[in-house]
């Protein structure tokens, strides 16, 4: 399954990009999960979800909390809490 | 019930905004309208600008959504929100929030709500400008608390966080 | 630390009363801005215009001795109360509070709490009027209930009311 | 004693004068007291005066219960309960 990552502000900063499209490995389900796995594609990635209480996500532009199933995803979107207004 | 949001480079004009919300009904007893400036400290610390990074798609969705959650729970005439992006110096203004109502409570509540749902829900990130380089805005936890006033008994149960 | 009160039969200029509490200093960071308006309608009935009756200098001194109260309550940077009296018609404006803070609660706080003591403290008196007749408004209880969210313990226990 | 009264919207309507000046009566020490004289001084004063519950007082422009003392008052005023804003 192929899904497009989107990073925002300080995560986009530190992957170094703005957004990817991947292949979505078997056994990642969870944004949670997906999280654990980008952390170890290298060390841009490892800085950037270093701190995954600073890490929100949204699934196809809604909100979600980490444990939500990535299923049917076609945008995932990792970014700093929002400090907008 | 005339609801407005947009986002946008440009200026606004908030007389402007609040006269449209108006224009052409005697319906309207109050209007409530909220300007946020950039302020030319961050931390005490001068800064030259903000630039405001924002999530184009999902930002206009979040936004209408709780402009229509505002017109749910309060007898709003009118509402509109303009919240700007890109480079923002200080003095100049970032966001605004105009509210109609028949009664001033209703339009009061209302644009604290959306004000307070802006700062912690809608995907836009203030980056600092300095003579010295630049850094990221980091969320105060006095605006979760602040949005958490307003949080319903079963949606506090969902909250997302 | 701005602070104008005005009563004036003459319309105001929100926009310019707002731009006057930012203009020159770059530590304001929200603008609220409340503008009453006269409705076409009271009590369900369509009327012709209000006339505001008012108590002169007693009007003046209490809206000023409820801004030093709000500058004292909470860090505002600069406020602005404008009262009309006289005849105004459907569509106008009647009443203006501009309050600037570095942050929203305090702007948002202040306004709100002045329009509740200007709704049951300022003497001023709305009379309606009809194609058929003049009357008064009553007092709503609603708005002395607003006025009571901001009393604190040792002044509500010497309030007059 | 010599004091101003004044009165405002409906009060004044019905008394039939905006302000005048009286000379105080022996025995009339508060501010109740004076609508109990004042409800006495002729049917127009009667009906301004005939539902205390809707009738407030100012002595020398600040808001005062009717329990307060005269003594030393300059103007005294009566008026509906405020309905601006």
């Amino acid at each position: 399954m192929s899904v497009k990552l989107r990073y925002f502000a300080w995560v986009r900063e530190r992957v170094g990009k703005a957004e990817e499209d991947i292949s979505l490995p078997a056994g990642v389900t969870t944004v949670g999960g997906l999280m654990d796995w980008l952390a170890g594609r290298g060390e841009e990635y490892a800085h950037a979800f270093e701190n995954r209480k600073f890490i929100r996500a949204a699934i196809d532009r809604t909100h979600v909390p980490p444990e939500t199933a990535i299923k049917g995803a076609a945008e995932i979107a990792f970014f700093p809490p929002m400090t907008g207004g | 019930m005339k609801s407005t949001v947009r986002l946008q480079r440009e200026p606004f004009d908030a007389a402007l905004e609040a006269a449209l919300l108006k224009r052409g009904r005697s319906d309207v007893g109050a209007v409530v309208t909220f300007t946020g400036v950039c302020r030319g400290n961050e931390a005490n610390e001068p800064i030259a600008a903000l630039t405001l990074e924002h999530y184009p798609g999902m930002a206009e969705a979040e936004i209408e959504r709780h402009a229509a959650e505002a017109m749910r729970r309060w007898p709003l005439l009118g509402l509109t929100v303009i919240h700007r992006f890109g480079r923002i110096e200080p003095g100049d203004d970032i966001v605004l929030v105009v509210t109609a109502s028949s009664h001033r409570q209703a339009a009061f509540a209302a644009a604290d709500f959306l004000m307070d749902y802006l700062k912690t829900r809608a995907p836009f990130w203030k980056q600092v400008e300095r003579k010295d380089g630049t850094s990221w805005i980091e969320a105060k936890q006095a605006d979760d608390a602040a949005a958490e006033r307003w949080q319903e008994p079963a949606a506090r149960r969902d909250a997302v966080e």
